[in-house]
């Protein structure tokens, strides 16, 4: 499997670390909703199909991805540095 | 040589001899040949035995698709099991063996099997060897008892122990295309490709470039079509923009177009060139693949169709043509279509006689009753085999068959015969592409299988796509590379093919049935029964005829099995072949050599990791350790010294002086930035904000569910400039955790992280003269207790090279870690040893450093272990009240503040005798009669400063248990005794000597 | 019902095995049923049949998407052990040993518990502290654990790399006497076959496609082969649990699916006798009976559905495998394939009542989940019939998560792909 | 000063190897910059990151994934988005610390925590290609790019420094064992040390 990253161009997925789930949302840090803690903390949707996750270019420019990734045929279908700022440049090679 | 070599012909070399041995027994063969080739040319035609009822069996294919002539070879002096002979080309002094038989390979005891034949149905094992209720063999006894004996009587072939000495090796390969197969479609296509300036890879199994054409007697472009083959891999070797790879299966087809391909480099040498690896393993990651793999005839299932003789009519073909050799010196063919002519009259003409041709159709075409002319026999149409005779194949049971019922019928004729060239049509080679595809479509012309829809960048050219003539090969090829390389078919004029026009599709028969047994899979000895067997008892889905039957299971994958099968089940249910399906390809496409795939990990699994002393550590006699990838100096021994004595030694001239441990291998990771500061608030529980520059300050980190992840100091070296130092194993760890958050979490923090670990040496210099030992070679800088208080950090130099000094402690004692750059560390180390001689002082290993962390109560890995709270540990002075901080949210949940979670103690032995890690704490109990356990011994070790045995431990209650006794209790080591529990705190609780 | 012995197979070769009935019925659905079990595999096929047997439940249905034990049952490394640390896993993994241990009586089929012992090598001191820690813990819970020293580890596994220059030298061994293997599918096909003879009825190629409700209790199901209404509904479809839950209305749920790959090398004639574990990484490896060498690794790492997994695991595996048995690099890779791994946030399963009414809930395998078959059918029977869990499987509820109380064998925390 | 000690010992020896049938295929040495440091740019300045990187070694390059540049005594290639790989003079980190100010990012010296190991000659980029799962192919990877990757365990910053020459800085304590690797695979084709 590769994955497209747009700093170092598609590499082998042994660069990469998964880190897994992008839909959650870490509650505000002072918040003490235990449920909304709980929620990010423990459960994911899962999903057969198209999966919003993170994986860091480990073995690369070691930059956090965002990947949508369809987990049933693993065809990455979009990619975007996870740190939007970080878009600058991006393109090549 | 032997009557079975043809004078002439064929594209062996003969005028190099190669001298063989097989079962011990020495033969001659020609260069260019296969083991197979080799032993047919010697009238060799028994070479294995059968899996379940050791059947003699003999060659029956020329390729990998083999199921019966496996040997094992032996080589570099280790035995290599389960070798197909048709894949074993022909070297000096090749030794191989026949396997799974004994006394010999002609009389094998097992064979007795048969007999009991019936008793062994698919499945019988199922249904028996249970054993008896009561008494000594019941439970799993009775069956372990039989298994015992199954087990001998099963495998194939054996492995040796010793270790493989050759050699392997990966490589990584890009290309835009990759051509698989070198057929003639494959030639077509990666020349197509490279004229259109891609770059390409072309991968063929064999040892030659051609496929087909090497033995299809046919010619192209006016030449046979083997020197048009070999004409065509010249040009294309000779190409910059192309790679052709010989004896390379590309057997795995991975997501993103990466493809996986094992070449076998020096297989076919006696001896492979220095530095060559015997396998290479490429990893290809390809724009575009084509797929020209080809096609597998198929037999035809049939009583006794696995006596040595049996073999595909394609490979008799092959080995008159390619090999020149004659597989039989009477022939008779048996096919359901055309192909099979084509073998006969090759036969023919290389000497042999066909003395029959069984078609089960009623008519054929012209072109091959011309070919059964030349074959010099008029074929019998609407006949069949029913039978076979002889150890090895003497006679042909034929009688007449109906080909729309399927019904014999008349009187059974024998004809005898020692070859019988069995053809039941063609299947496309569709396994990598089912590996990248859907489900593959069945076509009713061929009665195969053909491609699936594609899920990845494949075309497909040649007989893989089902158009089976050498003409079609040639423009399908042609077609697959152009579009491959982003242009548009060609219509300009291909080399002329000259052969016979044959039917490509055969009749839909694919079992005679009649009394005997006839198998479908060779090597695995599935009969027709047994999936009739099967489909009696519900077994009748593909997946489940292949799981109870083992059909398909063996080592060549059901490459000549998996069509009858189906059709067997398929007729057994009433159904059409595609209703019933197919079971699914995986990699690898052909065996791969687990060594290839190990590749340089093979003998180095992973990489060393060492610190920068690590050539004095080895020198001065330390005894290393692995510690992760690091390689620590345990203990430094002397003479006759024990581990425990000298780790004792060292840890008590660390009280008693000084002593000097490296501890490069701490993470180090500089955090650099405006919002440093605030960053560092957030991932500790407690407050960096506050430290004030040139101090340092003991950290804890929790996992976002509130369970310690990390602890270590972090130095203020400026402003927004901190160093932070992890665990040894938590370093990677801890970076990664890091990056998240501000990748991930907070990407508006201006921080930076960068791992500098390997940048610094550190040592730390611990005992009551270690400021004197520092005061001795530190240049630059005081390290008095005003210039560096506990917890302060100095710049200063030490023998020329300048350093970085924080006085802090693991120890307990008066210590200081000096930091210098990595390339310095075994200077500044020396120096310090100088400096520290006049004290008496001495490097210490891990068991030392161990020993004077459990005495004064400090945690590491084996407390700090994923699943233990700050709580749990006594750090919950630690955690912050005054901002929140990644793990805050949940650490307070129920489950973790529970009073019996085990937490923190410290235990003395009472008995004299040494602990245990992982010895486990009970209240009562003995070895016999185990008790509860109530927590477990994470360290321990002999402590100098209070002459006992302690340790620490992890036990329910925790310090409400201090001053109470309980005992150790190690099943394992067979070690019971009192201990008492304590705090954790052993020695110098007050600190009193490291703030001194 | 010792329908299955020597002397019925004696009888059958004699007269051309024409008998044999099937090993289950092919049903028809009913319109209901008492309990329906969704997930026809290990788990589901022995709760049905420990619901028949031991609670008398017998109208019950058992209904597979595809073709029974297409799951992970069907593609396991069929290691059976209960050498685990924690003491609900030791309680709960050890019952379901002494359960494997009167199988393939109790079922009238032979499902091969070949208890050959399970060794765990240990590379470096914190290691095999580790590991004596968990041997204890299993002696302590009443279980057994010995601790091998490298002498007796050659003696007991000839071939592996036991020498100080090994990259990671072999300090010592857990073994677990009583670990073992099964037949993977004989397990399937056994309890199948069981519970179909005790009235249980076998839906093959039904799948579920959605619930049905009364008000908020679930009261049935939707599947290919028409609508089904129950009395309970129990949840046993390991790797495919989020997609069931998200039928159910549940969208985020402690649980990902996670593609595991395993092995099997030719059929060689007996070469290693236990269960073999290489600590310097993470490898398990035995021999089937067939012959062939059967080991598996780590994850690959990623969500996935898709049953199969790519190069780079195997190439590690492939590492590990060499630097454990030096000499199994002249040996080949015969077969690779994947499942999918029901991959909870502890790495310990979740075996409830719940988390709708009328449902009931067995999940989080992990790649742990065959040697629990019995035990996790038993305790599972249990909670559906008496709608209380059973004493073994009773932490393992999902509220855990929420408590604190996690199961955390690893100490990995909720980072799934480490569990 | 004192000097530094190379990480690679022993296991540096001087002379020819491997199979020389055809000569060495390639050379190995190390390449010794007195100076390595990373240099990275919050995000939005990488522009002026490359301005100071200028300033101290003259060297210009594009802010585009893996530009890099050689020159006299010093290259600087990317590393990630923002984040440069520079090499070069007694000092560096120094004089690049004094031109990136506070909110433009930050330096940091790893002089001593990366070694730079040479390979060169006509069969580099084949020895290589056993390594590293990159295109080594003079397109794909021209002169004075970098690349970030990693064989197993031991990350590496890649830079083509000449046709048939590259850079591989590794972590210092991996630099032993990735040499070993290096001169295994180099056995094929041969290759001189020194
Ligand atoms: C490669 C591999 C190696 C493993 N090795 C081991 C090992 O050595 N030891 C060990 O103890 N465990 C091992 N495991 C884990 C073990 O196999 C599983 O944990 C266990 O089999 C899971 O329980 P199950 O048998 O009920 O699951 P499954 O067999 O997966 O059963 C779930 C069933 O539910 C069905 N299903 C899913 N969705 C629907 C639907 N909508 N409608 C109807 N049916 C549906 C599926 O088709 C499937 O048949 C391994 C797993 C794998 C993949
Ligand atoms: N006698 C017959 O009835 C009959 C039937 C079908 C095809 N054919 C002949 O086959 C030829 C078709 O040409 P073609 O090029 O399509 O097929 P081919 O069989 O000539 O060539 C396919 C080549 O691919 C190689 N190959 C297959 N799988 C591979 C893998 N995984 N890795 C590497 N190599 C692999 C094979 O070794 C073979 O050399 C024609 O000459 C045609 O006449 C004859
Ligand atoms: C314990 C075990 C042993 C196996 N042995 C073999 C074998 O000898 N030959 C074989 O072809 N496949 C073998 N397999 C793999 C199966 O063929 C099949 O790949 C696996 O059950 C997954 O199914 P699938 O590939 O159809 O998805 C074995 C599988 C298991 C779990
Ligand atoms: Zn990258």
């Amino acid at each position: 499997m590769l994955i497209p990253c747009p700093h170092c161009g598609p590499r082998d997925v042994s660069e990469f670390s998964y880190q897994g789930d992008a839909t959650r949302t870490r509650p505000d840090p002072a918040s003490t909703d235990m449920k909304a803690w709980h929620d990010y903390v423990y459960n994911r949707p899962n999903p057969a199909g198209p999966h919003r996750e993170y994986w860091q270019h480990a073995g690369g420019c070691r930059v956090h991805l965002l990947l949508t990734r369809d987990t049933l045929t693993h065809e990455v279908q979009a990619v975007a540095f996870a740190r939007a700022g970080l878009n600058e440049g991006a393109g090549k090679p | 040589m032997s009557a079975r070599r043809i004078p002439t012909g064929g594209l062996i070399d003969r005028s190099r001899t190669v001298p063989f041995t097989f079962d011990g027994k020495a033969y001659t063969g020609f260069a260019g040949d296969t083991l197979a080739a080799a032993l047919l040319a010697n009238g060799i035609t028994l070479i294995g035995r059968s899996f379940k009822y050791h059947r003699p069996r003999g060659v029956f294919t020329a390729g990998v698709d083999e199921p019966n002539a496996l040997v094992t070879v032996f080589k570099d002096g280790v035995r290599e099991p389960n070798i197909p002979a048709t894949q074993i080309e022909l070297y000096e002094g090749l030794v191989a063996e026949s396997q799974n038989r004994f006394p010999s390979l002609d009389y094998d005891i097992s064979a007795l099997n048969q007999l009991a034949g019936p008793l062994f149905g698919a499945g019988f094992y199922y249904k028996t060897f249970m054993g008896p209720v009561v008494g000594p063999l019941k439970g799993t006894r009775f069956w372990m008892f039989c298994e015992h004996f199954i087990r001998r009587a099963a495998g194939l072939g054996r492995a040796g122990y010793d270790k493989d000495p050759a050699r392997y090796e990966r490589m990584n390969a890009f290309c835009d295309v990759l051509v698989v197969g070198a057929g003639p479609a494959g030639l077509m296509a990666a020349e197509a490709a490279a004229k259109a300036g891609k770059r390409v890879i072309l991968a063929e199994q064999e040892p030659r470039a051609g496929g087909a054409a090497n033995w299809s007697g046919e010619t192209i472009g006016g030449k046979p079509a083997a020197l048009w083959a070999e004409a065509a891999a010249e040009r294309l070797a000779a190409m910059d923009n192309v790679r052709l790879l010989t004896r390379t299966a590309v057997w795995g087809y991975y997501d993103g177009n990466n493809l996986a391909a094992l070449e076998r480099v020096g297989d076919h040498l006696a001896a492979a060139p220095k530095g060559a690896p015997r396998h290479r393993h490429w990893s290809i990651r390809a724009e575009k693949v084509v797929l020209a793999t080809g096609s597998f005839e198929r037999p035809i299932v049939f009583p006794g169709n696995d006596r040595p003789g049996v073999m595909l009519a394609g490979a008799a073909e092959r080995y008159a043509n390619q090999f020149g050799v004659l597989p039989g010196e009477k022939i008779a063919i048996f096919t359901n279509n055309d192909g099979a002519y084509r073998a006969a009259a090759a036969l023919k003409k290389a000497g042999g006689a066909v003395v029959a041709i069984l078609d089960v159709r009623p008519e054929i075409s012209a072109a091959a009753r011309a070919l059964a002319e030349e074959a010099g026999v008029v074929p019998l149409l609407g006949h069949a085999v029913a039978g076979t005779a002889g150890k090895r194949l003497a006679k042909v049971l034929i009688q007449r068959f109906d080909a729309a019922t399927g019904r014999l019928s008349g009187d059974v004729r024998p004809v005898e015969a020692d070859c019988l060239a069995v053809s039941g049509g063609w299947s496309p080679a569709i396994h990598l592409a089912s590996q990248a595809g859907r489900n593959p479509a069945w076509d009713d012309r061929l009665n195969a299988f053909l491609p699936p829809q594609p899920t990845q960048e494949w075309t497909g050219a040649g007989a893989f796509t089902g158009a089976m003539s050498t003409a079609e090969a040639l423009s399908s090829g042609r077609d697959a590379g152009l579009i491959a390389a982003g242009k548009k078919a060609s219509r300009a004029k291909l080399p002329e093919v000259a052969a016979p026009p044959l039917e490509a599709g055969p009749a839909p028969v694919f079992e005679i049935k009649a009394e005997g047994k006839a198998f479908v899979d060779l090597q695995n000895d599935v009969t027709a029964d047994d999936v009739r067997l099967a489909h009696r008892e519900g077994f009748v889905s593909v997946e489940h005829l292949k799981r109870y039957t083992t059909l398909g299971m063996a080592t060549d994958q059901g490459k000549t099995s998996n069509v009858p099968g189906l059709a067997i089940m398929a007729g057994a249910r009433g159904l059409a072949i595609p209703e019933v399906g197919t079971t699914r390809f995986r990699p690898p496409f052909s065996p791969v050599s687990i060594g290839s795939l190990a590749a340089e990990k093979h003998g180095h699994f992973k990489p060393d990791r060492l610190t920068p002393m690590h050539d004095w550590h080895v020198e001065r006699g330390a005894r290393m350790m692995e510690v992760g990838l690091w390689h620590r100096p345990m203990v430094y021994g002397e003479a006759g010294e024990t581990v425990e004595q000298t780790y004792i030694r060292e840890a008590a001239t660390v009280r008693a002086s000084v002593g000097i441990v490296d501890v490069s291998t701490l993470g180090k990771i500089a955090v650099k930035g405006p919002d440093a500061a605030e960053f560092l608030d957030r991932v500790y529980t407690n407050m960096f904000s506050t430290l004030a520059v040139g101090k340092a300050r003991y950290g804890l980190m929790l996992r976002e569910d509130g369970i310690a992840l990390d602890d270590g100091t972090t130095w203020r070296l400026g402003e927004h400039d901190f160093l932070m130092t992890t665990t040894t194993a938590n370093a990677g760890k801890v970076m990664q955790h890091l990056e998240y958050y501000l990748d991930v979490v907070w990407p508006d923090l201006k921080v930076h992280l960068a791992s500098v670990t390997d940048q610094w040496a550190g040592a730390a210099v611990a005992g009551p003269n270690a400021r004197k030992v520092l005061e001795a070679c530190v240049t630059e800088t005081a390290v008095d207790n005003e210039a560096l208080p506990f917890m302060g950090i100095v710049h200063g130099g030490i023998a020329g090279a300048p350093v970085m000094i924080c006085r802090l402690s693991f120890s307990g004692e008066l210590a200081y870690e000096v930091y210098c750059g990595a390339g310095h560390g075994t200077h500044v180390w020396e120096a310090l040893m100088e400096a520290g001689e006049a004290f008496g002082i001495t490097p210490y290993g891990m068991e030392a450093l161990g020993t004077l962390r459990i005495e004064k109560g400090h945690v590491t890995g084996a407390e700090i272990d994923g699943r233990t709270t700050a709580r749990d540990l006594y750090l919950d002075w630690m955690l912050s009240k005054k901002k929140p901080f990644i793990g805050s949210a949940l650490m307070d949940r129920e489950g973790l503040i529970d009073t019996n979670r085990i937490r923190l103690v410290g235990v003395v032995s009472l008995d004299g005798r040494p602990l245990g890690g992982g010895a486990h704490i009970v209240e009562k109990g003995s070895l016999e009669e185990l008790g509860e356990s109530i927590g477990h011994i994470t360290a321990f070790c002999y402590s100098p400063a209070l002459s006992k045995y302690i340790g620490l431990a992890l036990v329910k209650g925790g310090k409400a248990r201090h001053g109470t006794r309980a005992f150790v209790s190690d099943a394992l080591r067979k070690r019971f005794g009192p201990v008492e529990i304590v705090s954790h705190h052993f020695f110098d609780p007050e600190g009193s000597r490291m703030h001194g | 019902m010792a329908e299955y012995s020597a002397l019925s197979l004696l009888k059958n070769a004699l007269t051309g095995n024409r008998d044999w009935k099937p090993a289950w019925r092919k049903p028809e659905p009913k319109p209901s049923y008492d309990v329906i079990i969704i997930g026809g595999g290990g788990h589901g096929l022995a709760t049905a049949y420990y619901l028949a047997k031991e609670h008398g439940i017998t109208n019950v249905a058992v209904l597979e998407k595809g073709w029974l034990g297409s799951g992970n049952i069907g593609r396991n490394t069929t290691i059976v052990r209960s050498n685990y640390l924690l003491p609900e896993s030791v309680r709960f993994y050890d019952f379901s040993v002494k359960l494997w241990e009167n199988l393939s009586h109790e079922l009238n089929y032979n499902v091969m518990f070949s208890q050959r012992g399970i060794l765990n090598l240990a590379h470096s001191p914190s290691q095999a502290d580790d590991y004596i820690r968990r041997g204890n813990a299993m002696c302590h819970g009443g279980g057994d654990g010995v601790w091998l020293t490298p002498a007796e580890i050659a003696r007991k596994v000839p071939g592996v790399d036991l020498s100080r220059s090994a990259r990671f030298p072999v300090i010592g061994g857990l073994l677990q006497p009583r670990a073992g293997t099964a037949r993977h599918d004989a397990v399937a096909w056994g309890y199948a076959r069981a519970a179909d003879r005790r009235g249980v009825d076998i839906l093959e190629n039904c799948e579920v496609t959605g619930f049905l409700r009364d008000g908020e209790k679930i009261a049935g199901v939707v599947t290919t082969r028409g609508e089904i209404r129950a009395k309970k509904v129990a949840v046993a479809v390991a790797g495919s649990t989020s997609r069931l839950m998200g039928m159910a209305g549940i969208d985020r749920f402690p649980i990902e699916s996670h593609v595991l790959q395993a092995f099997v090398s030719e059929a060689i004639k007996p070469f290693v006798d236990c269960v073999v574990t290489f600590g310097g990484g993470h490898l398990y490896m035995s021999q089937s009976d067939k012959g062939g060498l059967v080991f598996g690794g780590d994850l690959d790492g990623y969500n996935s559905y898709a049953q199969r997994g790519n190069l780079p695991l195997v190439e590690e595996v492939m590492g590990e495998m060499v630097a454990m048995f030096p000499a199994v690099a002249r040996l080949r890779l015969l077969r690779s394939w994947g499942g999918i791994m029901d991959m909870s946030m502890d790495g310990s399963p979740i075996i409830t009542g719940g988390p709708l009414p009328g449902m009931y809930l067995n999940c989080g395998w992990c790649y742990g989940g065959f040697k629990a078959t019995p035990a996790s059918g038993f305790s599972f029977a249990w909670t559906i019939a008496k709608d209380e869990p059973h004493a073994v499987n009773a932490p393992f509820t999902l509220s855990r998560f929420e408590r604190g109380a996690v199961i955390d064998e690893k100490g990995q925390g909720p980072t799934p792909k480490l569990h | 000063m004192v000097e530094r000690v190379s990480p690679l010992g022993e296991a540096f020896r001087p002379g020819t190897y491997g199979n020389l049938a055809e000569g060495p295929g390639v050379t190995l040495t190390e390449a010794t910059p007195a100076a390595i440091a990373e240099a990275s740019a919050f995000p939005g300045s990488t522009e002026p990151l490359l301005a100071a990187i200028e300033t101290v070694t003259g060297l210009s390059l594009p802010a585009t994934p893996g530009a890099g540049a050689v020159g006299d005594g010093a290259a600087v290639f990317a590393i990630g988005p923002g984040r440069y790989l520079v090499s070069g003079a007694e000092g560096l980190s120094a004089s690049l610390q004094a031109a990136v100010a506070l909110d433009i990012g930050t330096v940091t010296d790893l002089s001593h925590g990366r070694a730079a190991l040479r390979i060169a000659g006509p069969r580099a980029e084949w020895v290589l290609a056993k390594l590293f799962a990159l295109d080594f192919s003079p397109a794909a990877f021209p002169v004075g790019e970098g690349r970030a990757t990693a064989h197993h365990d031991v990350f590496a910053h890649i830079q083509r420094t000449g046709g048939d020459q590259f850079d591989i800085y590794v972590f210092r304590s991996f630099a032993r064992a990735f040499w070993q690797e290096l001169c295994a695979a180099a056995e094929e084709t041969g290759y001189e040390v020194g």
